[in-house]
């Protein structure tokens, strides 16, 4: 009897960091070695502020399962400001795409500061997990890119 | 066309263990635009750099990705590697996969994966980059210190002896801060004045030193080498030049109702004051909301009574503006609220005082002339509770979670001073646990039980009472596991201390990062503790988190060395990756300047020649040395004109579409 | 069913929401406790008590049957530990085992006060209504 | 009218922004008029829907200043455009004109009413007038749908009011937000089956772009090659989602909700709903704010407060998946 192989689903996880903040967060969930799912692949940004509602687009549009964006807490940005813009700009996107019917659960922002390593690795591990739970991103897939 | 070379490193094991490098390079030589690619163990040694060097060279590599540890670990070794070797140092791009990949994954196949993507992704950007030059600003050779405590005093002294022009606003009448409130000093129990005062007039002194009492800042623009910073030296309503510090004018005027804040309250001041005999300067202010001229525009005592002719109602605020290289915080503490903490009659009896109270009793300065009493009826106390822990280690919104630090060591020094005076009065302390880690610090609290007789009961002390005249302790003695209800004289709470409340505006202006407790964030816990991660920013003092007077000194002249060091320099190097805006695209609608944390975003009217089109139209410009590169105002453009020079929208969206391939 | 201390202290957190791991061992619990004499363990000793799962201990203990539930400990405790929910959950423990409460369930709204902590009328039934 | 040719003739201004009549009776468009002599072809009607507003980008350009005429409504876009530095108010002439409401040609014809020749109002009725004899509609009923909430009959920026009184009529009627209350209550899986069939009708002509008056770049980022996203052609659904949703954002927090991205619609997609879903999420999170009413606030998205929600207020009131 022939055991047909099963298609394991490994979501395309993009996860915005700000470099001061969330990236060094996740240098040191790195050096702590607190494991997480290699889904995830981070993009480094000076600061939450830096990322443009069009990358998260462009992103789903490209066939990410997911995207998070991680930056300082508030009262912590490098910069002063920056993570009060982010929060306000991603709470407007991530109610467009909701209103537009794209599951909530694919778009997260969540503070990590350079000190939270565990935060970082249990944050990514819980947004990995919601994902599978929501399984691929047909909603917002760019059909044209998969056709081929 | 980019011609990309890409290094892969083992890093030991510490990559090779979970990434193939080999199939990495492999992957990696096959993307549009590399012709180099290899892997070596140890990229960042310097056999691995020369590695990088010679493929620059041999194969006119225009830019480099190196597949290593993070960015934040060895991007700048790698970038001066490609400097040596002739090529721009931003055309850099570091695939970390150590700390985002070998580390936190255990399957070879699944990380293996991941560092050819993040390979890929770091291919796709550098193929964007462009060279970029790092520009330089001046440094302005001169520093502000705000907070004229001890923190203040000692970082001014030792940058002016290094030879540079230190400034130090203090927003109250007087330098000398906290300490020049205390009595005595632990452990060796100095007289807090008899060393501070020599230290405010060498300050006063010194030829290099310039100090605004009475004065706040107001507004902080700029950056580091070159801030500018607005001082409002409040109107004195005394002219400085004139006064002799006579003190006539503080006798002879009639309001005298007025709390003296320098004695926290015990007693009331005149409204025109020093707060202190030892003031700094010594010149008077005008308290104009108690003053009666001013109040009721009649009475003027103090001006007629005044042989120098200083007194000058007319004055008016003044705004000083200034330069300064670098700026040291130093805004010190204040005791926190006790209106929370009902149950130890705080705010009900006059006999429940704090230590910094106690401080102010026991000061022969002070509003008892230095004779121990209770501020009720005046009577000398016969036992005296002391409660540790008065809104320290306290979970709740009451109080503050962290240890304030100093308090074991005050309580012991009081316990002691009075056990030595006032050889009846029984001391008992309540205490949590003695926390004395310090030099000579355990040998100062055992010799107040040994030899001084101070009676330490481990247990937090439940309730304080009035009973009668009396005060009702309720606690515990939680080594003998018994109630313990005493009667006595006085209690003085171990108020936590909190950073100065003034101090979240300061941080605000500064752009300087403040935490959840308000103190001042360092930029490495361990490593550059009196830096903020604001560059030019220092940090001296309590403003950074609890400490004595001799780590506060420590810490004083360590901020002072930063400072001295950064002065010292003509020139720094600018970070390159600024926002740019494109004239063409521009609106001029002001969205990105809005948003600009640094005022480096100003519009102008320029003639601009849009295909052949010649207009003057209204455009953005970036001062890119005022610009720290957040990106903030690339997104507020809509028509995206503003970019972020080496994280440009396309270099981001590449990235994004290389991990999403 | 019988548990093991271990198991019961267990139960004993879960019922009263109490992380004892959070006491940093001040003691103004017991030094704000009114009935502090009348008590054979301790208001703070509750609380290393269920840490060390010395559950016998308290279950035979009279300090159940003595606190009031006034909820000074709960008030004052600077670390936000409860000891008086701890004491309660001793206290349910206890009930549980004997088999039936005093009250029917029913009843317990009924007796409610808006100004009164629930806990204290539900506990004072349960100790005094036999 | 008059009064138009008076400041043209004592040289106030050197040129009128109106509206002249389109070839149907129904369908004036923007026009100047450079001489008493051309205003002849001037007209004002319930179809002249146009928002004049964003024209004045281009007209503070040219020489001498510029007459405009303004429908309530048209001022807060007015408003924005000066806080935006985009326009000159010194070079503009306004003239607030009353507004009864603007009208639906759609609505009409959707009543089975054909081969309109022209179309008066007489009372609560239009006389129309077509080529099979006169029909009546009542004038309610071909309202626009912008007009059925109208903002209130107050000019917030004018030279001179004609046909329009100071402070008149405050207050906004009827309830915006109603159907994007109601895209809200759906399950995700019928929000989504809404905004695919609706977005599925778009066939990129920009005409929404190019009416909107927050939508006044210079050169749209959709035809710039700064985030590669240049790309007209109508690939699939998820593109033009791309666009709107991005259109939308861009104009969050500057959107008067004017209408007119819908009113221009060539497919009829109810464009509004997206820009409104914005403006409801900020009044809900931010405080109330209506972009245009002044012109020196902060708007939203450059503004901040320490204690602003959280992203995950989008999952915490949502919640429906």
């Amino acid at each position: 009897m022939q055991v047909e192989k099963t298609q394991v689903f490994r979501p395309k996880i993009v996860a915005f960091c700000c470099n001061w903040c969330s990236y060094a967060g996740a240098d040191l969930a790195g050096s702590s070695r607190l494991a997480y799912p290699a889904d995830v692949k981070i993009i480094r940004v000076p600061c939450s502020c830096r990322v443009n509602p069009m990358f998260i687009l462009r992103a789903f549009q490209r066939g990410a399962d997911g995207v998070i964006l991680c930056g300082c807490h508030p009262g912590d940005c490098h910069y002063t400001t920056g993570n009060y813009y982010a929060r306000r700009r991603m709470t407007l996107l991530f109610s467009m795409l909701d209103y537009l019917g794209v599951e909530n659960g694919r778009t997260r922002v969540e503070w990590v500061s350079a000190a939270e390593g565990v935060k970082f690795s249990t944050t990514m591990n819980e947004f990995v997990a919601k994902i599978h739970s929501l399984g691929e991103n047909v909603r917002l897939g760019d059909l044209r890119c998969k056709n081929d | 066309m980019q011609r990309i070379g890409v290094f892969v490193c083992h890093c030991g094991t510490n990559i090779a263990a979970t990434v193939d490098v080999a199939r990495v390079v492999e992957a990696a030589a096959k993307e549009p635009g590399v012709v180099h690619a290899e892997d070596y163990q140890y990229m960042c040694s310097e056999a691995g750099q020369l590695k990088i060097r010679e493929a620059i060279k041999e194969k006119n590599l225009t830019g480099i990705v190196v597949c290593s540890c993070s960015p934040r670990m060895h991007e700048n070794t790698f970038r001066q590697a490609a400097e040596r070797a002739g090529i721009n140092p931003y055309m850099v791009e570091i695939a970390n996969i150590r700390e985002h990949c070998s580390w936190i994954h255990k399957d070879i196949e699944e990380a293996t994966e991941k560092a050819v993507i993040l390979a890929r992704a770091a291919i796709a950007k550098v193929t964007l980059n462009a060279p970029l030059q790092a520009g330089t600003s001046r440094v302005v050779k001169r520093a502000l210190v705000i907070g004229g405590g001890i923190a203040g005093i000692q970082t001014a002294l030792d940058i002016a002896d290094a030879g540079y022009e230190v400034d130090i606003v203090e927003k109250t009448p007087s330098i000398g801060g906290r300490m020049s409130q205390l009595d005595k000093t632990f452990p060796t129990l100095d007289c807090s004045a008899c060393i501070l005062t020599p230290k405010m007039v060498e300050a006063a002194a010194h030829d290099k030193i310039t100090i605004y009492t009475y004065s706040e800042v107001e507004k902080v623009s700029g950056f580091v080498g070159d801030f500018q910073v607005d001082i409002r030296k409040k109107a004195r309503s005394v002219d400085m030049s004139k006064c002799t510090g006579c003190g006539v004018c503080q006798e002879k005027c009639p309001s005298k109702k007025t709390p003296n804040e320098f004695n926290r309250g015990l007693n009331n001041r005149s409204a025109i004051y020093t707060p202190f005999a030892q003031a700094i300067p010594n010149v008077p202010v005008i308290d104009r909301e108690s003053c009666i001229k001013f109040k009721t525009g009649k009475c003027g005592v103090c001006a007629k009574v005044c042989q120098a002719g200083a007194i000058d109602y007319e004055q008016k605020d003044e705004i000083v503006t200034q330069n300064y290289g670098a700026i040291v915080v130093a805004t010190g503490f204040d005791t926190i609220k006790l209106d929370k903490f009902d149950e130890y009659s705080y705010s009900t009896s006059p006999d429940v005082i704090t230590s910094l109270e106690l401080e102010r009793i026991m000061n022969a300065a002070g509003p008892t002339k230095g004779h121990l009493e209770r501020m009720s009826d005046h009577k000398a106390p016969k036992s005296m509770v002391f409660i540790q822990c008065v809104g320290s280690r306290c979970a709740d919104k009451r109080g503050k979670s962290y240890c304030s630090k100093i308090c074991c060591m005050y309580t012991a020094k009081h316990a002691m001073l009075i056990r030595d005076k006032y050889p009846d009065v029984e001391v008992t302390v309540f205490y949590i646990d003695v926390r004395t880690p310090g030099k000579n610090f355990d040998e100062f609290y055992r010799r107040a039980v040994e030899e001084y007789g101070v009676n330490y009961i481990k247990g937090q002390v439940g309730k304080v009472a009035e009973k009668g005249d009396k005060l009702l302790v309720q606690g515990v003695d939680l080594i003998d596991n018994k109630r313990i209800l005493m009667e006595t004289d006085m209690v003085v709470l171990a108020t936590a201390i909190e950073p100065n409340p003034d101090v979240r505006k300061i941080a605000t202006m500064l752009t300087a990062s403040i935490d959840t407790n308000n103190f001042l964030t360092e930029s490495h816990a361990k490593l550059r503790p009196v830096e903020s991660p604001t560059a030019g920013i220092f940090l001296s003092g309590v403003c950074q988190g609890p400490k004595d007077i001799p780590e506060t000194v420590a810490q004083a002249g360590a901020a002072a060395v930063k400072v001295v060091g950064l002065l010292a320099k003509d020139h720094l190097v600018t970070n390159p990756c600024v926002a740019k805006s494109d004239e063409l695209l521009c609106n001029g609608c002001s969205s990105c300047e809005k948003v600009c944390p640094y005022g480096a975003i100003s519009y102008e009217e320029r003639e601009v020649n849009d295909h052949g089109i010649r207009e003057t139209r209204r455009v953005a410009n970036v001062n890119s040395a005022l610009c720290q590169g957040c990106g903030a105002c690339t997104v507020a453009c809509p028509s995206g004109a503003m970019d972020l020079q080496g994280f440009s929208n396309r270099q981001i969206l590449a990235e994004v579409d290389a991990i999403c391939k | 069913m019988h548990r093991t201390e271990q198991e019961q202290a267990e139960l004993i957190k879960e019922i009263s929401g109490v992380n004892t791991k959070k006491c940093m061992k001040c003691g103004k619990c017991s030094a704000s406790c009114p009935a502090y004499e009348e008590m054979d363990i301790r208001p703070h000793q509750f609380v290393s008590y269920v840490q060390n799962a010395d559950v016998k201990a308290l279950l035979e203990s009279k300090s159940i049957w003595k606190c009031l539930s006034c909820f000074a400990c709960v008030e004052r405790c600077p670390r936000d530990v409860k000891p008086a929910k701890l004491i309660e959950a001793v206290r349910l423990m206890v009930i549980r085992e004997r088999g039936g409460n005093y009250l029917t369930p029913g009843e317990v709204p009924e007796l409610l006060d808006e100004e009164l902590p629930q806990q204290l009328l539900a506990s004072a039934f349960r100790k005094y209504s036999k | 009218m008059e009064r138009a040719k008076e400041l043209l003739t004592d040289g106030t201004v050197v040129r009128v922004l109106g509206w002249k009549q389109g070839d149907l009776g129904y369908n004036p468009e923007p026009a100047y008029f450079n001489s008493p002599e051309e205003l002849a072809d001037f007209v004002y009607d319930g179809f002249c829907g146009a928002n004049l507003s964003k024209y004045m980008i281009q007209a503070g350009k040219m020489e001498r200043n510029t007459l405009v005429f303004l429908k309530p409504c048209d001022t807060y876009s007015f408003n924005q455009l000066i806080k935006e530095h985009r326009v000159n108010r010194e070079k503009t002439y306004i003239i607030g004109v009353g507004c009864k409401g603007t009208l639906d040609i759609d609505k009409i014809k959707n009543a089975g009413i054909k081969g309109i020749e022209s179309i008066s109002q007489d009372g609560d009725m239009l006389k129309i007038q077509t080529i099979y004899g006169e029909k009546e509609f009542p004038f309610d009923d071909a309202l626009l749908e912008r007009c059925t909430v109208c903002k209130g009959k107050t000019h917030l920026v004018y030279d001179e009011l004609i046909g329009a009184q100071e402070g008149e009529e405050a207050g906004p009627k009827g309830n915006r937000f109603e159907m994007v209350e109601k895209l809200e209550a759906m399950m995700p899986k019928e929000r989504f089956a809404f905004w695919q069939n609706e977005l599925s009708k778009c066939i990129r002509c920009n005409a929404c772009r190019n009416a909107c008056p927050a939508c006044s770049c210079l050169k749209c980022v959709f035809d710039s090659n700064k985030f590669d996203s240049a790309q007209k052609a109508n690939v699939d659904t998820f593109e033009e989602q791309m666009f709107h949703v991005i259109r939308a954002f861009h104009v969050a927090g500057r959107c008067t909700d004017c209408g007119e991205c819908s009113r221009v619609c060539p497919q009829g997609i109810p464009l509004h709903l997206l820009n409104r879903k914005f403006i409801k999420d900020i009044n809900e999170f931010y405080g109330p704010y209506q972009a245009g009413e002044d012109t020196d606030s902060r708007a939203p998205l450059t503004d901040y407060m320490f204690e602003d929600v959280e992203p995950s207020v989008v999952t915490e009131r949502g919640g429906k998946h």
